[in-house]
């Protein structure tokens, strides 16, 4: 079955407009089509959460397949619902209590598994000799020994600048941190210079969409 | 007394607007043929599908929505592309957004119909999931038990072929994921660790700076930068397509900012070398 | 690694960085004083209300998108305590949330710090509201409001992702006064360019503590910062340990951090 | 021990209709629950959430840290991870209601009132009604599939690509030579640019690919090297930051020691 219908194109063309406008000042028409998205939003919500989540893993489970003890997720969820209550709101803390205990508990492996492999792989050698590079690398054993220095130079110096617990007073941690935090700032201008490309390619893609689809164009 | 050089200092914001409207127009209908360099993370990409198990299965995440289609759609067309070329079984799950399974699937059927790939013997849909550490910590340990059920037919996944002699995360060939989200964190902590799958990234080119910490420490094989990573592995497979058309004008709007940046400077400098006269005189 | 025992000492040492914030907060809360380093945006939060005193327009906070979780509650924290002082000068306030379980705990923070305040009265309960869990429903939602309302201050807190830009500059446009920190590190050089002060990495996390003075939060800040110099150690002697040409990969101390 | 086997007997599969006796039972259970909760005097209730807190917690935690029978590398608790993930989820799932509610309150006040504004609400509404029902109810149709791709999927299209308009503005207005942060940012910012862009790459084709120095100053390579050598460490430096302080954070929600907003006093009223 088709995904596209022209009267779909034509709402979502012209709503396409409406939501550009804005980086030209807001007006009505952008009023307007922010807040059907808006609903529509939520209507997606609605329909997602029941066939993604509740209807498979919830009530299938409960209703067809016998596992009645889900019922108690049931309890759980409309504990939440007690915030708006005066009388009773102290028992949805027992269910936010659960769900952050569950992201709590997961931090141990989480932490583990994130953060280990990058300690580990800091551990680079200062003197890099020719044995060490994989065979075929095109570096230079000084060039590398050179990255590697630079390397645990960013991390101590960047990691300086983020002790919080005394004032860099003292010369040498005061560069170090000083150096940190225009290593930082080169840092971050790449990540902008590297987004750049990616924000040109989404409106690229709208301006495509508007002239093919809708227009017909190219 | 304003030199209009000087106003190049604080041009109003609508007029740079409709100059990068105009380029991307023009970019697109008056194609300029330019050159592209491959680099070695598409290429780690390529190699990893190019040298997978064929009895084994590869895993194809997606995490993108509508919102980012631009750079994540051409990446996983050009990663199904080549597992059909490969005729590699794959399954596709999806995380973050539920449309992500929807967009997915929507280029997987396309694709499956050129190639004639069939569902449930060559490919299959193992759907959304909203809890991202439950369903990755699930899959190292038994897939059929973690996803159940398909998200096209809704059966059983033991019902179908493609899933023959697939029960956990060891009989994974390359696990690849298209995302728009730092979800490679997950991936990272709850499964690479406890497959020898090879573990290769579609960032979105925003994400793609954060991920080369993982290409050094190995973690990750190779990685699809954005948009040009799209166009560098439509390069390694022969094929030219929108990606390749879309490269123009993505680099003239870059250009455009280089000019922006050199006027706004010049219009600094030009403004202080006034100020500095206004105050000497 | 799926379990502990995949590599003991790995596992070790995330225990051990967990003990180590434990025992400071513990001791801490036993009495002891901990000194914190000044953060020059986080002093920024009360100019930032007084320009919206000032000009009589509101003042937007954005929780960011992340649910119900340690980035959330920390952004809900910071803003509890901007409220406090917005309602002593009558500021009115404005939180849109885009995370339905967050939302809960958002509204009852907001209600308790104009208690807290002794302006209970002046809590309006349209001042947060649930706006959308879809990102860019969530921006156009924001981005439109920012500029209907023409926040004077705008304290965006909490996980950003690519919208961040979007509520930058359109707070630009209007000329807002911005404060911002996240940790999503991809989105700090937009900040950065867009907002007068920004919270940067970790400071997001040193915001609780430096802005309430708690002495748990304190101790906890501490604790982070032995946890880092113990990391660094960990680092330095690996670097030390492949440097050696006797040492190198195969180093017990080398392996104890190399998951397979 | 076996808690697999133990929780099955605790709590049969039901079957036929049965189950709907026993989801009924359980519920009553559950509304009897509560008003035993609700008996409970302060001090128990402020106990109770922080013994629920630690023992999800403990769940994740001990599943974790317990050492595992090498053969099948799992340990007792290993069997519940996927259903806990479940209850995670329809738990999370259960708060959607909260939003909408929210939604409904002050744009349905807004129309019966007739503020300002109010056909704007009026849309929202209608839009919350037809996208849910259309989705839930006629899923296969056209019109549903339509209003999902041509409709919702463009708006969010759309207001992503907004950000094309907005970087140019913010990279013209920051990048300036101003300070040496400001430079820094301006100079690496370019370089990355031009690294990526067929252009930029064109400026330096002539050099060598790989092999000699000269290759170093192509600038794809230095812009590479860039990401890699400086980049890299620098958010990774960050993300330690970041890492220990999520997990004091966590600690703290879990031995629940937290302070601050949401966490102070409440509970015993």
């Amino acid at each position: 079955m088709e995904w596209s219908h022209p009267v779909g194109v034509w709402v979502g063309a012209i709503g396409t407009l409406a939501l550009f406008s804005l980086i030209y000042r807001e007006n009505r028409l952008y009023r307007l089509f922010e807040h059907l998205f808006i609903g529509l939003a939520a209507g997606y919500t609605i329909k997602a959460v029941w066939t993604e989540t509740l209807r498979p893993q919830w009530w299938v489970p409960m209703t067809s397949e016998g596992r009645w003890p889900w019922v108690f997720a049931l309890f759980g969820g409309a504990l939440f619902y007690t915030i708006f209550t005066r009388k009773y709101n102290w028992m949805s803390r027992i269910s936010i209590g659960a769900l952050l205990g569950f992201a709590a508990g997961q931090s141990f492996q989480a932490t583990a598994n994130v953060y280990i492999p990058q300690i580990r792989g800091s551990f680079k050698a200062l003197w890099v000799t020719r044995d060490m590079l994989p065979p075929g690398s095109l570096v230079t054993p000084l060039g590398q020994s050179l990255n590697n220095i630079l390397f645990v130079v960013i991390i101590v110096s960047v990691m300086t600048y983020f002790f919080f617990s005394f004032e860099h007073r003292n010369k040498a941690l005061m560069t170090t941190a000083r150096t940190g935090r225009l290593m930082l700032m080169f840092a971050f201008g790449a990540i902008f210079g590297s987004t750049v490309m990616a924000r040109m390619a989404l409106l690229i893609d709208r301006v495509w969409f508007l002239m093919n689809k809708w227009l017909g164009i190219g | 007394m304003s030199n209009p050089l000087q106003r190049l200092e604080s041009i109003d914001r609508r007029i740079l607007y409709a100059v990068l409207l105009i380029i991307v127009v023009v970019g697109l209908l008056v194609p300029i043929p330019l050159p592209l360099a491959v680099g070695p993370q598409a290429r780690g990409v390529y190699e990893a599908i190019e040298n997978a198990d064929p009895g084994k299965i590869v895993i194809v995440s997606t995490l993108w929505s509508a919102s980012t289609q631009g750079e994540n759609s051409p990446q996983t067309r050009v990663i199904l592309q080549h597992l059909m070329r490969k005729r590699l079984r794959f399954a596709l799950i999806a995380f973050g957004d539920p449309q992500s399974t929807t967009l997915a699937q929507e280029l997987a059927e396309e694709l499956a119909r050129e190639n004639s790939y069939e569902y449930g013997k060559d490919w299959i849909n193992w759907g959304f999931r909203a809890d991202i550490a439950g369903t990755l910590k699930g899959l190292v340990k038994d897939i059929n038990e973690t996803i159940k059920t398909d998200s096209i037919k809704k059966r059983p996944l033991s019902e179908y072929p493609v899933m023959q002699g697939i029960h956990n995360v060891k009989d994974v060939g390359v696990i690849a994921e298209v995302s728009a989200s730092g979800n490679y964190v997950s991936w990272l902590g709850l499964v690479v660790g406890s497959t020898n799958a090879p573990f290769c990234y579609a960032p979105t080119s925003v994400m793609a700076p954060e991920l080369y910490t993982y290409l050094d420490s190995g973690q990750m094989k190779g990685m699809l930068f954005g948009i040009k990573g799209a166009a560098e592995y439509e390069r390694l497979l022969g094929i030219r397509g929108f990606t390749t058309r879309a490269i123009t004008p993505v680099s003239l709007s870059l250009v455009l900012l280089f000019v922006l940046i050199g006027l706004g400077n010049y219009g600094m400098y030009a403004a202080k070398k006034r100020d500095q006269k206004g105050a000497n005189g | 690694m799926t379990h502990a025992s995949d590599r003991w000492e790995s596992a070790l040492l995330v225990a051990l960085l967990a003990a180590i914030v434990l025992f400071t907060i513990i001791t801490a809360q036993r009495g002891r004083k901990y000194f914190i380093r000044r953060i020059p945006g986080l002093n920024a939060i009360d100019e930032a209300v007084g320009r919206a005193t000032e000009m009589g327009r509101p003042i937007l906070m954005v929780p960011g998108l992340s649910g119900l979780g340690v980035v959330g509650l920390q952004a809900l924290t910071i803003f509890s305590y901007i409220i406090k002082t917005a309602a002593n000068f009558g500021n009115r306030i404005m939180m849109p949330v885009a995370d339905s379980a967050l939302y809960t705990v958002a509204e009852e923070v907001v209600r308790d710090s104009y208690a807290a305040a002794g302006r209970p009265e002046d809590y309006d309960s349209n001042s947060v509201y649930f706006l959308s869990d879809r990102q860019f429903a969530f921006a156009s939602g924001v981005a439109g409001t920012i500029f209907r309302e023409k926040v004077a201050t705008s304290f965006l807190f909490g996980d950003f992702f690519a919208e961040s830009l979007i509520f930058a500059e359109a707070g630009q446009s209007v000329g807002a006064i911005q404060v911002a920190g996240t940790v999503q590190t991809t989105q700090l050089p937009f900040f950065i360019a867009s907002c007068d002060y920004t919270i940067i990495g970790d400071e997001y996390y040193a915001a609780s503590a430096y802005i309430s003075r708690e002495p748990t939060l304190l101790g906890s800040l501490v604790g982070q910062d032995y946890c880092k110099i113990l990391v660094l150690l960990v680092i330095l002697i690996g670097v030390v340990g492949m440097t050696i040409p006797q040492l190198g990969k195969d180093w017990g101390f080398i392996q104890w951090f190399t998951l397979k | 021990m076996n808690l697999q086997r133990l929780l099955g007997s605790a709590f049969p599969k039901a079957s036929g209709s049965w189950i709907w006796i026993s989801i009924l039972l359980a519920a009553l259970g559950c509304v009897v629950v509560f008003f035993a909760l609700q008996a409970l005097p302060g001090r128990a209730r402020k106990f109770l959430i922080a013994a629920v807190t630690f023992l999800a917690g403990l769940f994740y935690a001990a599943e974790f840290f317990l050492p595992v029978d090498p053969k099948t590398d799992e340990n007792f608790l290993t069997f519940a991870v996927p259903t806990v993930g479940n209850v995670i989820n329809v738990l999370a799932a259960f708060t959607l209601g909260l939003g909408v509610f929210s939604l409904v309150r002050i744009h349905g006040t807004k129309v019966v009132k007739l503020r300002e504004g109010w056909e704007n609400s009026v849309v929202l509404l209608l839009g919350i009604v037809v996208m849910a029902v259309a989705g839930l109810e006629f899923e296969d149709t056209r019109f549903y599939r339509s209003l999902f791709r041509d409709v919702l999927n463009s708006f969010d299209a759309a207001m992503f690509a907004t950000l094309a308009f907005f970087i140019i503005s913010a990279a013209y207005r920051a990048f300036r030579v101003k300070s040496a942060e400001a430079t820094l940012l301006m100079f690496a910012a370019l370089i990355v640019m031009l690294g990526q862009i067929p252009i930029g790459q064109y400026l330096t084709h002539w050099l060598p690919e790989k092999g000699s120095y000269a290759s170093l100053f192509r600038l794809d390579n230095i812009s590479n090297w860039l990401l890699i050598t400086v980049n890299a460490p620098a958010i990774r430096a960050i993300g330690f930051g970041l890492g220990i302080g999520g997990l004091a954070i966590a600690m703290r929600l879990w031995l629940s020691l937290e302070r601050g907003a949401f966490f102070e006093a409440k509970a015993d009223n």
